[in-house]
């Protein structure tokens, strides 16, 4: 059974087409790679199904069950985790607190629990506080802790943000761009990074890459989007020798 | 209700709404070029009512002096566009003082400045001119004419028709000139504004010089019904018009002003149907029911409503 | 230089000694000048003990100054610190053995203490015990209103209003039920069980003003920022004309004759409860998500915050403690009108989280301390107070945007580790 | 050299975008920097129009003068620099030719504008026809043009254009880089930033590719686009 099913989502904006019928099939533990030239509606894909904002058409169903029209935080609830393109963390939290913040929907102390400090809170809280610290671990970023995530460098917040979407317990992972600004070896580590939680948490994964590279090695399927339409769907390889994906990608042939 | 009455309170409340859409020009457009709202403007509102008095008195005494007896027009001209002149420069150095030095930081900062620098005029108005209230000359003559059974005074047609002309030329200044261009531009993305070699140190003065210019004038033509100046005037006037701003639409100029007729409208009819203790209540609830409704006010664009912090 | 070094000095030795210690030296500062206050004034020609450590005189009689200095010495300043050093190695010991115990029976015991002191202090006189009430439901306001507008980052401006509804809703009760009213006619229960029922009263209060919150908290799901500063500014103003229209409650004359039970053991309880109760939901992930939708309402609801329900929780606590400090208030001056809370008071209550400093609780208990403190000590300069203050507030805002002691988190538990541990650790 | 940066470090919020970059132009050249998303291709540009703040130790010197020295608005009036910032950022409420005028807002030269409005409406007759339409409802392309205007119509020494193909069709694409020829005939040097690496090669010629905030290979265009190192930077290696 399939995880995600969008089927012919589509989007305007006023009048400016931005998704055109767009479908997607998510298997579990699937990798999955969404490329295409900069504002091809890639992100905007990633904001309908995360409830962002709401499809003018088209179905989404997580686990066979319908979640068009639910808010972001429900939808994030019930499984779909992502990251930003630019990155939208918490200017004045630490990277511990992000983490923890990202265990709202698990914590069931209410608000009784945070008016008085019932014990359950603090032993719920110290619950949150292990897991947060053992993905700080699993992302490399544990020394910086305590920090405020604007003082870490670039890198690193890129992977506090994914630790905070992890930290949701998400099915399907969303990752917009993770690589961008980042140097090599930052790269072939985020390659390991993405890996690792892909086998721990059995997580399906839904990329927006600019490398191809990247989206190469760690994709099993590629959709190539083009003003806001896919125009090709295959393996890696299909993609890499798709002539119409090169053109829109590289730029046209005759040109250069 | 006869047709006679409403007319006559039709008048009434173009009278009030002109001194709030005057006033709420100032909010808006300060709003529209720097994103913030200038808290201090209801206390410019005043300043500048307080030296159109000096204007005031000062013409007299000197057309006194040389023994020239001015029309009372000329003089309420003058008044006018002295005073105007002369609280720019007020509006000015709050920018400079106030706002400029807050220009990165969080908005609410900006805000408590503002409000700040009102309470300061309040009281060194109270510290200077002491606190016994200051009667605003009559310059012109209060003739009433009787137009089919509607008293019109001539204060209030001059009223309405300055404040309708100064907001024509307001209108005319920003569509036609250079510097009502470059005041389009800044209010649609003001980071680029530089790029096209234009300062917003020049063009944020300006606007804050124009704002302060038409709330004299409206503090003026307010001296003009009602003499009595009082150093609070600018809070009860100020927070009006500031909510007459909102609910045009922020940085709208139309929406401001017709807002702010719409509040006069609303303060002068409420009180014929209902007790006047109630105008207020029914007037803000009005505001609280729109704002929840149309939370971007009438001509309001939904760009950007995050505080900065 | 040698300056610099002296000043670490002082400030290493004093931070040898723990909180304890500092409040049991204010203690017998306190006794001593219960005891020879009198006495001791006199003989420094002084009129009478000065109320507030002689500030007050700062500008009502400059030349007394030299003399309340030298009080201030003899009485505060030389006797605690010689009990805080002296009491050292005993206090900090004591210290290390609460550190081990539940931290509510070390805060509680501090509490106490702490209440002690203002006790005897406030025996003096009756100046300084109002001073005292006002101040600490001043902190209650400011701290309520740091919720919402520093740790949730709207900038709301209904607090008047809400004060206004706590101040009104309690008033009504204890006037119809425990006294004869000119408004309301007979006692409905005996006096006698007034004071027992009064949290009851200051509780409607709160609650009253929490479900008046709901007006400014269900458009913020909507719009944020400036807009939802004027819907907060338009409910100010109409609940303050809604209660001038309402007769049975005084209409704008406002209502009076309230039983004075906003006695200091009360205010000062209402107080703990509320920093207990404040410090402990923003410390909670519960309570960070405000900080979540403030600094970014997208990756909030991406991260599984419920936003609405925050901003709503957010909205009616805070309301639920103005109405709270609005009880208090109106049970203190004993006399509200509708009038009273309006701009005026807006402004303060802004000018006191604003200086103390945005998202944090020290912030607001020391906003609200220091800007009552020097509006009482700049009360002879009459109207020129008016303009001493705001230059402050602004030159604060121009060089420390968000406030003096700004997103500090505030930990009892480290407060009050004992020292010696506290200084190793820093070393 | 016309411009020459040196050294130049930048850094948002503390955190570091541009870690030393050094590069040249001579006059009339048209020259551009590759990399990829993130790399710090526009804050090189923003920095040069002094849009962010450089760190102590950068030094940019342009036509002998310290560029540091000047602020934004002057960098454009007074330096002839001009700036088409990423995404166009025209202003959607004015019409065409305010968005013209408004550029040139610190000139007096009366005789000149009229010149340069003349050879902007002739490179791109298509906005002479929609004049007094609201730049807002223009199409993508329409709204490079006027962007492009406009920087002319503020300084003529020197554009920087970051990203001019971004959005664009292919066609779109190609006559934008012939009309930015055009404008470099006229005498304005050119140095832009792009994500169509092919394109930006074969349009400049030299060429810079920046990685991390630094600039890591540079050279003629020819030998760029047989680099091994510029596909890595550009196609992520």
């Amino acid at each position: 059974m399939s995880l995600l099913r969008v089927t012919d989502m589509t989007h305007f904006f006023g009048g400016l087409r931005a998704v055109y019928r767009y479908n997607l099939t998510l298997a579990p533990g699937e990798i999955r790679g969404l490329i295409g030239p900069n504002g091809a509606g890639k992100t905007t894909i990633f904001n309908l199904i995360t409830g962002i904002h709401t499809p003018s058409r088209g179905t989404v169903a997580l686990e066979g069950r319908n979640i068009v029209g639910l808010r972001p935080h429900e939808i994030a609830t019930r499984g779909l985790g992502r990251t930003f393109q630019n990155m939208l963390l918490w200017r004045h939290m630490t990277v511990l607190e992000h983490v923890r913040m990202a265990h709202y929907a698990q914590l069931q102390y209410g608000l009784f629990g945070a008016f008085f400090g019932s014990p359950r809170r603090y032993a719920e809280e110290e619950r949150v506080e292990a897991n947060s610290l053992r993905l700080l671990r699993i992302f490399d970023v544990e020394r910086y802790a305590r920090q405020i995530v604007t003082s870490l460098p670039y890198g690193a917040q890129r992977r506090v943000e994914m630790a905070r979407a992890m930290a949701t317990r998400p099915k399907v992972l969303f990752l917009d761009e993770p690589t961008a600004g980042m140097t090599p070896e930052e790269l072939t580590q985020m390659i390991g990074i993405i890996r690792k939680i892909h086998q721990e948490f059995q997580v399906a994964i839904l990329l927006i890459e600019h490398r191809l590279k990247f989206v190469m090695e760690l994709c099993q399927r590629i959709q190539t989007l083009v003003f806001g339409e896919v125009i090709a769907e295959g393996t890696p390889e299909e993609i890499k020798n798709n002539p119409e994906v090169i053109e829109a990608y590289l730029g046209k042939e005759e040109v250069a | 209700m006869s047709l006679e009455f409403l007319l006559q309170n039709v008048i009434n409340a173009l009278q009030w709404g002109s001194f709030y859409a005057l006033i709420a020009l100032g909010y808006s457009m300060v709003y529209s070029i720097l994103m913030l709202f200038n808290f201090t403007h209801g206390d410019i509102f005043m300043t500048g009512t307080y030296i159109g008095l000096g204007v005031a008195t000062g013409l007299l005494a000197l057309s006194g002096a040389m023994g020239i007896v001015l029309p009372g027009w000329l003089l309420l001209a003058m008044t006018i566009v002295i005073a105007m002149f002369l609280t720019s420069f007020v509006g000015v150095a709050v920018e400079r003082v106030g706002y400029r030095p807050l220009r990165d930081a969080p908005r609410a900062s900006a805000a408590i400045t503002g409000l700040m620098i009102g309470i300061m005029l309040e009281y060194g108005n109270l510290a200077i001119l002491g606190t016994q209230r200051l009667l605003f000359p009559p310059i012109i003559e209060t003739v009433t004419y009787n137009i089919f059974g509607v008293f019109v005074t001539n204060k209030k047609i001059v009223i309405v028709a300055v404040a309708l002309s100064l907001m024509l030329a307001l209108h005319l200044f920003i569509q036609k000139t250079r510097w009502g261009m470059a005041m389009r531009a800044m209010s649609f993305d003001f980071q680029v504004v530089p790029l096209m070699g234009v300062s917003i140190n020049l063009i944020a003065p300006m606007t804050f010089a124009i704002g302060s210019a038409l709330a004299a004038a409206g503090g003026i033509l307010y001296a003009l019904a009602y003499p009595v100046l009082d150093p609070f005037m600018g809070i009860l006037l100020g927070w009006k018009s500031f909510v007459a701003a909102i609910l045009g639409g922020r940085g709208s100029i139309l929406g401001a002003a017709l807002a702010g007729f719409l509040l006069g409208f609303i303060e002068v009819f409420v009180p014929i149907v209902f007790p006047s203790t109630f105008r207020d209540l029914i007037a803000y609830s009005i505001i609280l029911l729109i704002l929840t409704f149309r939370p971007y006010g009438f001509f309001g664009q939904a760009h950007s409503t995050q505080l900065r912090l | 230089m040698r300056l610099a070094a002296l000043w670490g000095w002082v400030w290493r030795s004093a931070a040898a000694v723990p909180p304890l210690g500092w409040l049991i030296g204010a203690f017998c500062a306190a006794v001593l000048e219960l005891l020879i206050g009198y006495e001791l004034a006199i003989m420094l020609y002084l009129p009478k003990v000065p109320p507030l450590f002689g500030a007050t005189l700062l500008f009502q009689n400059p030349l007394l100054f030299p003399a309340t200095l030298l009080f201030d010495l003899l009485v505060y300043i030389l006797p605690v610190c010689a009990v805080a050093f002296g009491t050292q190695r005993l206090t900090d010991r004591a210290a290390a053995f609460l550190e081990h115990r539940p931290t509510w029976l070390a805060a509680l015991m501090h509490l106490v203490l702490m209440y002690a002191i203002l006790h005897v202090w406030t025996e003096a006189s009756a100046y300084r015990l109002q001073v005292s009430k006002l101040v600490m439901i001043a902190v209650m306001l400011t701290l309520s209103l740091n919720v919402i507008n520093g740790y949730m980052g709207e900038f709301s401006c209904s607090h008047p209003g809400f004060m206004a509804l706590g101040a009104y809703a309690a008033s009504v009760f204890t006037l119809v039920l425990f006294t004869q009213d000119r408004l309301f006619g007979p006692a409905l229960l005996p006096a006698a069980l007034g004071p027992f029922c009064y949290p009851l009263a200051l509780f409607i209060g709160g609650m009253t003003a929490a479900l008046g919150a709901l007006v400014v908290a269900i458009p913020s799901f909507r719009t944020r920022g400036d807009y939802l500063a004027i819907i907060s500014l338009a409910f100010m103003f109409i609940v303050k004309s809604a209660i001038e229209n309402i007769e049975p409650v005084g209409g704008p004359r406002g209502m009076g004759g309230q039983p004075n039970w906003s006695t200091l053991p009360v205010v000062f309880t209402a107080m703990a409860l509320c920093i207990w109760i404040i410090n402990n939901f923003v410390r909670s992930t519960l309570g960070k998500a405000l900080n979540a939708v403030r600094d970014n309402e997208t990756a909030a609801d991406a991260m599984t915050i419920n936003t609405r329900r925050t901003k709503m929780v957010a909205f009616m606590f805070g309301a639920f403690w103005a109405g709270v400090a609005g009880g208090l208030y109106a049970h203190e001056v004993r006399h509200v009108t509708p009038g009273g809370f309006g701009i005026q008071m807006l402004a303060e209550q802004l000018a006191m989280v604003y200086f103390g400093g945005l998202n944090s609780v020290v912030g607001s208990v020391v906003g609200a301390v220091s800007i009552s403190m020097v509006s009482e000590v700049l009360k002879p300069l009459g109207l020129y107070k008016w303009l001493v203050i705001p230059l402050i507030l602004i030159l604060v805002m121009i060089f420390r945007p968000t406030g003096l002691i700004a997103f500090r988190d505030f930990d009892i538990k480290r407060i009050l580790a004992p020292r010696k541990a506290a200084l190793k650790r820093r070393e | 050299m016309q411009l020459m940066v040196e050294n130049l470090h930048v850094a948002y919020d503390r955190i570091r975008a541009l870690h030393g970059v050094t590069f040249g132009i001579a006059e009339g050249e048209i020259v551009c920097i590759i990399g990829a998303n993130g790399a710090g291709k526009s804050t090189t540009l923003r920095a040069i129009s002094r849009m962010v703040p450089a760190l102590p130790g950068s030094r940019m010197d342009f036509e002998g003068r310290n560029l540091l020295d000047y602020p934004p608005e002057k960098v454009v009036s007074q330096l002839g620099v001009s700036h088409v910032p990423e995404g166009r950022r025209l202003f959607g409420n004015l019409t065409v030719m305010e968005n013209l005028k408004l550029a040139t807002f610190a000139r007096k030269d009366r005789p000149a504008i009229k010149r340069d409005l003349d050879l902007v409406f002739s490179i791109f007759p298509r906005l002479a026809e929609r004049e007094s339409q609201p730049a807002g409802t223009l199409s993508g392309g329409e709204q490079q043009m006027v962007a492009v205007g406009r920087a002319y119509m503020t300084g003529r020494r020197m554009m920087l254009l970051d990203e001019p193909s971004m959005g664009l069709a292919p066609l779109m694409m190609l006559s934008m880089f012939e009309a930015l020829k055009e404008i470099n005939q006229a005498g304005t040097t050119i140095l832009l930033v792009e994500q169509n690496a092919r394109l930006a090669l074969k349009f400049a010629r030299r060429g810079y590719v920046i990685e991390n905030g630094r600039i890591v290979i540079e050279g003629d265009s020819g030998a760029l686009l047989n680099d091994p190192g510029v596909k890595k930077a550009y196609l992520g290696g």
